[in-house]
């Protein structure tokens, strides 16, 4: 960890258990589709857990997000609730897009996200657009784009990053390059700098370490406040590593990954294994507390994964609607 | 009352009255600003919003297609210019993808109130990239709405209605139309979308034409009526949402259809609206439903080669001739 | 002569055979090469091949389309491989201002040779943005030709023609039909295009279906035969260039048709073959053209909502039915 | 001129006349317009032929160009007549493309030009994929991709960028950078550095005078040199400036671009008058001999129109031609 004590004891253990909650959801979530519950496929977001959170913590309510095809560890930490998650990834009627979205379009509007996204770099506009409504309306909100980085390849990127810098908008991209874009790894795919490319279009660029929730954490809550007062846009690029395949169904995956290079980041780089040795070095919680409070999490995702197992689909009358908003409001 | 304007100047006071009532909406485009856009459109609305609402963009169509589509979700109201309707290809992902999908997909929560203004027609020497009618593309798309203003009044009409609606419209102008008048209120008037316009009464057979094809209609009508011939042109003005009733009423009544659209013909827009007269009209039908499209073939440059490409009067005066004197069509 | 493969393998066969025949064919796509796409299409390629012409690509599809536009106007044949339909918007301006319209706008002087082979097909719980078959779209663009191979012996056969033309062709493979074996000739062939396939023969009523509602058009048949109904079935294996005769020739024998595809209805496939057998078989129809496309919604993940939105066989046999027992549709 | 003596006389001739030929043939193209002789509109290269006679000079006539709407310079400094080049502009069977592309499309494949383009940005991914083949086949080809500084907002290059980087490609990307984007300067719609934007890829990048055509001509024999040695991509921003507007009937401009602006640009850089002066400095040419050249162009041109005026248009079943290659070949 790259820092001493500076926010509340709250502040830190909020961070932790929310990627704690995103690490329960996913193992969740991973077993639905072993055991054949899950319809369609997912991506799991374990191992990068210190992003979405060290970002999201850093965020009021107000404050929007854009998310990925990875995006249950961005709702997770933007504040949703496991319920209407994982109703959603089943399909149900109580899901947060009554089912219509699924894992790959999961939105939770009342947290401010403005949903994953299945086109790879398709939310760059819709963070930036969100951006320039905060500006033009002075609302003091802020816009993260998460994204991978394979999605650095769209040209879309390089078109709403040179528009926000003209604009001046309050949007971050931030890119949690995990070394792959699916099967292969990012130097094949991605040529220079990432970092040289943000700063060509004059956006300030920052590298840190993905995991590390504190060292993301600060940067984040530097770079919102900047944003707020007009010095945006900014860049991020974090470095971090996705435990499981690229879906939940790419399991034999020696062909392009080791399972030694898997293994290193989890023994040495996990961020919530890490985190929680520096919240009792820092005597902040103990051992036990820990202990307690993953198994709190554990029972709290199971729940939910129980009750969304039962709970009702969409009624069929509900296929026609939501293709057209109403006018009447 | 009795005014006439056109319809470049109905589009820029639609779009006017619209930035005056709600703060929200914005528009967003190449040259929209100091330029008011090639076509001189949007000429003034900067000197009157500013540049905060009236906004250039770099020529970047998907970026700033992707911009209105966050900006929509979250509260501004975008209008933006797609300097050419051939461009659309460029912002077909995040028109198609996202804009058209996301009501739905967030099941209902997120809305897109956009408008995208673009335009369409061929005949200007624009050659195939510069020429297209692509009204068919984004029509097939649920979660879209697509206007066809037919004269300056609907395109002052559509436009403000457009601007309203809580959904991603499209809006097809015409650029051969730009400069034609027509009557158009100066109190304030909305064309409400899904209602077709009888632009003409008739008994023998019924014209569906849609934007400049309605013109085109008009001059075959005259014609035709020398002749003896009464055509009955409806004009769908949306074609989603389409008012099937009311094209069906027309067809019903008169037993024969010709449908006309500037679109190229084949999986286009006249497909649509003949298989659906078709279909729905059949126990009605006195003749094959005769469709009209621009050729399969991209636009030429040599005028030559150009003007043979689209539905003219002529050409429908003499299919609507042959189906009205009960001339065999397709009988093989 | 009598063994069965896999849609798959036999898309796997045709690009091996054509690449061994012909040196300028290269393979461009998102993981094609050790991957072998998600879908594992393509194992074994670049085993065989080589990463000079089985390439990966970065996720960048209107780059890597409009580099196989330049690399087919200079001398090679690109395969385009894009991993989902969907993602058509993505390329349009490449595949549809660029490669369709090159070798007409440069007066048949530059000729753009490539395939872009792609998917469609929904019913995975992959929602709406990778479900999409979105064939009308570049139906509808002159200039492309359209493939939709609607089993393992027209994957490798409508393929290998593919590779071989000298225009662009879209082919459209459905995801659902990858592991669906099919006889398939050891020996080379290749399959016309413009050639449709009387895949059944039938006296009361045409299906004419695409891709995989041939299978459902085969399910709705033999539950039909049980009633007496005999059910003719057309595969018109390419939409661009359309086998019209062969179409309308059945429906000429029928006098009923019930067309069907797994695009959206509105604006689609179904429109164009309603519209142009409603009109050229006119005086043959005892009843009106009956059309089944997808609903006019974004594909929903849920599977209880899914499924309603396709074409199904007890659908298609409920409509086949009432046209053949001459109950009135729309007779309003 | 940057300069002294290196070519040897023939080739500064030429290039003398071939920016006095693109200079001739859009006065004649101007006028056809303003006469309402040709159909629709066209966009003027005056002002920006160093440019397009500096790289064209360096490549052979089997490299390949692919050009924008600006496009006649190019067309021109590649090997194009006169006589197809005006057919095609006024939609004659004899043009380069039967009358069917125009302006705005014209090809002309026995030269290597792969054709103008009316969408922004639109030639480049074809411009990497001709550098693909020349790669596939070895055939020591190299490609160079012309567009302008409003081109480089569309995100379509950094995809290509990137895959001809890592592919290393034998394409030089040239950005004509004449300081506007139709009627809007570039700065207000370019963020940061184009040079930088390229360099961000790992691609060398240059900046040069576009109005120097030795300049030019050297850096363009560097490059060409080392695409075919395998060191490709490469990246110009050359400086220029268009003297007409944004196209042939954009003549009240004042709201965007001064005239002392547009006369400055003409007195003291135009390409042609002083690439003239070095020749007379240099004795390659006397003054007499620069005036008896450029009359002696200026009637070639003439003729060509006088021809194409009269010329035939295709016949009405060509429209139906061309649409699909046959494959009987
Ligand atoms: C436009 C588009 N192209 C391709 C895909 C298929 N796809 C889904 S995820 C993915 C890889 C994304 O890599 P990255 O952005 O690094 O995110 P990660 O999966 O590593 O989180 C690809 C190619 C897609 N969904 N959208
Ligand atoms: C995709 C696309 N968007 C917009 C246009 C309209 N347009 C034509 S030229 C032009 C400006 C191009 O500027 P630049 O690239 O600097 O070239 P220049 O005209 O200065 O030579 C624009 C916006 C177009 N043709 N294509
Ligand atoms: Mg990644
Ligand atoms: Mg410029």
């Amino acid at each position: 960890m790259s820092e001493t004590r500076q926010h509340n004891t709250d502040d830190y253990i909020r961070m932790y258990k929310q990627m704690v909650r995103i690490r329960a959801f996913e193992d969740n979530a991973n077993r639905l589709y072993l055991s054949a519950k899950m319809p369609g496929l997912t991506h799991m977001y374990s191992g990068q857990e210190a992003v979405a959170v060290g970002i999201c913590e850093a965020l009021t309510i107000e404050d929007k997000i854009t998310s990925t095809h990875r995006g249950h560890g961005h709702c997770v930490a933007k504040g949703a609730n496991f319920r209407e998650m994982f109703c959603e990834l089943l399909g149900k009627e109580e899901g947060y897009c009554r089912g219509k979205g699924g894992s790959m379009h999961i939105a939770d509007q009342s947290n401010g996200n403005l949903g994953a996204n299945a086109i790879v770099g398709g939310s760059m506009g819709i963070a930036t657009g969100s951006a320039l409504t905060a500006k033009r309306l002075g609302n003091g909100q802020v816009t993260v784009c998460f994204f991978g980085d394979g999605a650095t390849a769209q040209g879309l990127w390089y078109e709403v990053m040179n528009m926000a810098a003209l604009w001046k908008l309050p949007v971050i991209y931030a890119c949690e390059n995990n070394g792959y874009s699916e099967y292969t790894k990012t130097d094949e795919i991605a040529a220079g700098s990432l970092v040289a490319r943000a700063e060509a279009f004059g956006i300030e660029a920052f590298q840190v370490d993905g995991q590390d929730v504190l060292a993301v954490n600060n940067l984040a809550q530097q770079l919102a406040e900047r944003c707020r007062n007009g010095e945006g846009p900014f860049f991020i690029e974090l470095n971090t590593y996705r435990y499981h395949g690229h879906h939940v169904g790419d399991i034999n995956r020696d062909y392009y990954r080791s399972k030694d290079e898997e293994a290193e980041w989890k023994k040495l780089r996990d961020p919530i294994t890490n985190f929680g040795k520096w919240l009792e070095d820092q005597k902040i919680l103990s051992a036990d507390e820990l202990v307690a409070l993953n198994e709190e999490i554990a029972a709290d995702a199971e729940a939910a994964v129980t009750y969304a197992l039962s709970a009702k689909y969409p009624e069929a009358h509900e296929v026609n609607m939501h293709v057209y908003a109403d006018n009447s409001a | 009352m009795t005014r006439e304007i056109t319809f470049s100047i109905a589009v820029n006071e639609a779009i006017a009255e619209e930035m005056r009532r709600d703060p929200t909406v914005v528009l967003l485009g190449e040259d929209v600003a100091e330029a008011g856009t090639p076509f001189k459109v949007l000429s003034g609305l900067v000197e009157e919003f500013g540049t905060d609402r009236v906004i250039d963009t770099p020529i970047s169509e998907p970026g700033f297609m992707g911009i209105a589509v966050g900006a929509a979700m979250t509260g501004l109201r975008p209008i933006v210019d797609l300097m050419f309707g051939d461009f659309l290809y460029l912002v077909m992902d995040q028109l198609c993808n996202q804009a058209a999908k996301t009501h739905y997909m967030s099941g209902g929560k997120l809305t897109v109130p956009l408008v995208l203004r673009t335009n369409m027609g061929a005949t200007r020497r624009s050659a195939a990239q510069h020429s297209q009618s692509l009204q068919a593309l984004v029509a097939h798309i649920p979660g879209l709405k697509v206007a066809m203003p037919s004269s300056a009044y609907e395109a002052k009409g559509l436009m403000k209605t457009a601007i309203r609606d809580n959904n991603p419209v499209v809006i097809f102008e015409d650029k051969l139309m730009y400069n034609d008048k027509a009557e158009v209120p100066e109190e304030e008037f909305l064309i409400p979308f899904g209602e077709a316009n009888i632009k003409r009464i008739g008994q023998d057979v019924t014209f569906v034409a849609t934007s400049s094809m309605v013109q085109v209609a008009e001059e075959a009508a005259e014609k035709l009526s020398a002749e003896g011939i009464s055509a009955e042109i409806v004009d769908p003005r949306t074609l989603v949402p389409l008012d099937e009733g009311t094209i069906l009423e027309s067809v019903r009544k008169t037993s024969r259809a010709i449908v006309i659209d500037e679109g190229h013909q084949s999986y286009g827009v006249t497909a649509e609206l003949a298989a659906r007269i078709s279909e729905k009209a059949f126990y009605h039908l006195d003749a094959p439903v005769i469709r009209m499209g621009a050729m399969d073939v991209p636009v030429p440059f040599s005028p030559a080669l150009e003007d043979l490409t689209v539905p003219t009067a002529d050409g429908l005066v003499a299919n609507a001739r042959k189906i009205c004197r009960g001339e065999l069509v397709h009988a093989a």
